[in-house]
């Protein structure tokens, strides 16, 4: 793990890349970094996320901004922008049941190839998808989702890059520390080593690849 | 007391000592007003919480602490937060006990619509699909009918959420089960007659035992003759 | 959540049925409930753990009480009961890699069909399973576990059933305490609600259906 | 130096600064006492810690803090606990930087054997599958021969680990890797001729470039009148 400055991670990110941003309806997004993907307009982009927030809020920011070709969420109710620009063709948005997309996520990072369920099943969202049959149950095979960056918010982070969160600010955090080829980090708080016991751990230090230093 | 609230009255009734249980946005976070005393219900909230507590004071707000739809909650003493992967492992692991979701349409055989009108209203499933496949019980909350449209349907014309029926559905006129696949009438609210529930669902409508049978032959009550569907509430 | 006996829980137990029991060659393993096993006599059993442990550790008193028709283990190496049974034919082992082992208990616990993975593959422990390719890779789908009772381990339970979980004791507890149809927690300390923080709490009281009562 | 040290010697040379590390249980175990200097490894215990520590003095013992055998160890500041299916996550999800394991036979292009001897010695794979499958390298320390036989061998006739060749064979005599699928000497340990190589290794073995190739060609060395294996320790 290495501490960044929030302008050069960002920097680190290409025209076009897949990212993964945490949150849910913008509560645990590390927003300095998707403020600092619309200061460097950073275009192109396809996100992996729960939601796309709403405008002003997390996601919702980089969608306002136009910077997404494509989103891959489980809800974008909240978002009219999301909405109008789907509408009108300018944005790719694929609807994934939450639950589906959370274990997609995990699976990518766990070297798993895909994931078993039942959800969507006798639904749209079974369109176009394997079905696999179990001990006699129908079950879609949903494949595993991987991203080249994943931009994680944390509530606490030591100097070894080991991750706590705060309620409901965790959510798809952890899931997508794992996995994406490059895990960059910002914390709300930085504290020495040893300060976080080893069991309230949810992420462990090796995972993580860059944390954002403090201003 | 008004619709939502009968509705909501009604569902905590289906509550029991140690349940876990969802709460969908609407009429269903309502249920939480009406927790029969002496019993301790554990509600989750999907973003990752049980114990999910009221509405913070002012100048209590933590912005990691929100509900479903990102307003700040308070926790209770015994909660606990959890990641995403599961958060949807309860649900789908057959842990919840019972989720209470509103409707759009619910057919004949208690096959739910609630997550799109195609071309309208695309929120898109959030977690609605993984709650219907994966509770133990499904309980819908949601008014009779939309702008005069009946909402319990003999097919549902929109988007299906799951192909797994719902166990209850309950609205400000009735309580409609689905034993045996079939949509029956189990009870009727408060001063509400049987013939005010078949005129306003256009489901061919079974009878519990109990129930006082429909005067009016199910053919004469003009069910058939209402309107397509398809920008239901 | 009730709290329950040692002897009454373990009472329910019949004759034959598949339990989960956590630990890793003894630790983490509810020891009071495998004694209470062995008391009472309960035989036929199907365990499935991580090991076998070692005669007079965990899972080794009930290899050596000779209560197991059959154990789903990834290791038994230490056990040289387990192997003798094994050999002599009183007793069938299922080898399960490790890695396989745990996300099979997690996927019947979280509702999954099973898992698709490609440990295993081009070995004999592919032999008679399905292989199912995903993007051009090729992954062994192994089904979902579960079990009729689970025995789990914590280091701390409050009172409504929330459970913690002490260093290298978490390993298989925390999947088993969702994969099973009833939980039997053994918790070394048992401590009122609000003592354990929500962010701390590993296990969510809901799936716990009985707390071993303090003697 | 013994052999097994010299082994855990030279793999420990493979580490950099921030790896994530798995050592298997016998000479792997001992690579952490040549961590070189000024670099900090994770050691990665697969019972559910990343951060072990030595042996505990008498009377700190904690029993829920043991290594994979079972055996108390402590923990690092900046360690971390987690339960099973994220310590296998770590290894599957190719975040495990380095696993060096123990090996019975490696063969030819790599392929390992070493967790059973069919009818002697079944003590199941444990965690060495999910290990070789999923690790970004697999390091094998192991003695170069076993009573007298080789260990790196034309073709396992042990069942295999994996179908994921290994990437580099570390004895007392010498570095072996598989570049293009072909077992590759490297090097050889300090003292050790190029022929001592040959003479204990059945695999057809290519040479690296910086290498003196052999004198004797590599029909005459007689690596193919070995007995047969399958128990080797």
């Amino acid at each position: 793990m290495r501490t960044i400055k929030l302008e050069d991670a960002v920097a680190m990110i290409p025209i076009g890349a897949t990212l993964m941003v945490g949150g849910f309806m913008g509560v645990g997004t590390p927003e300095p970094l998707v403020d600092e993907l619309v200061r460097q307009q950073k275009g192109d982009l396809t996100v992996i996320a729960n939601d796309t927030a709403a405008p002003g809020i997390g996601i919702g920011k980089l969608i306002t901004a136009r910077l997404l070709r494509r989103v891959i969420v489980s809800h974008i109710g909240l978002n009219p922008d999301t909405q109008q620009q789907m509408l009108a063709g300018e944005l790719q948005v694929d609807l994934v049941p939450q639950g589906t997309l959370a274990e997609r996520i995990r699976a990518g990072g766990f070297g798993l190839g895909g994931i078993l369920t039942a959800t969507g099943i006798g639904t749209i969202a079974e369109e176009g998808k394997q079905k696999i049959a179990v001990d006699g149950r129908d079950y879609l095979l949903e494949p595993a989702l991987r991203a080249h960056f994943a931009l994680v918010h944390a509530f606490i982070a030591d100097y070894l890059g080991n991750l706590q969160y705060a309620l409901t600010a965790r959510n798809f955090n952890p899931l997508m520390a794992m996995a994406a080829d490059t895990v960059i980090v910002q914390a709300e708080n930085i504290v020495p080593v040893g300060v976080v016991a080893p069991d309230h751990v949810v992420t462990p230090a090796p995972v993580v690849d860059y944390l954002i230093a403090k201003g | 007391m008004d619709a939502q609230s009968l509705i909501a009255r009604r569902i905590a009734q289906e509550l029991r000592d140690g349940m876990l249980v969802n709460l969908g946005i609407g009429i269903p976070t309502l249920v939480a007003n009406f927790v029969p005393e002496g019993i301790h219900v554990f509600f989750q909230s999907e973003n990752g919480l049980i114990g999910t507590g009221p509405v913070p004071e002012p100048g209590m707000v933590l912005p990691w602490l929100t509900d479903a739809g990102g307003k700040p909650v308070t926790a209770l003493p015994g909660a606990c937060a959890f990641d995403s992967a599961m958060s949807f492992g309860l649900i789908r692991g057959g842990h919840l006990d019972i989720t209470v979701l509103g409707g759009l349409q619910v057919d004949q055989r208690g096959l739910l619509a609630n997550w799109m009108v195609p071309g309208k209203m695309v929120p898109g499933m959030g977690g609605a699909m993984d709650l219907v496949a994966g509770a133990k019980r499904v309980i819908v909350a949601m008014q009779h009918t939309a702008k005069g449209r009946p909402k319990i349907v003999r097919e549902c014309a929109l988007p299906l959420t799951s192909n797994r029926p719902v166990d209850l559905v309950v609205t400000e006129l009735a309580v409609i089960g689905f034993p045996d696949g079939q949509a029956t009438l189990l009870e009727t609210q408060e001063g509400v007659a049987v013939e005010d529930v078949i005129a306003t669902t256009e489901a061919e409508l079974a009878f519990a035992p109990e129930l006082t049978k429909p005067t009016l032959p199910r053919a004469a009550s003009g069910a058939a003759s209402f309107p397509p569907v398809g920008d239901a509430k």
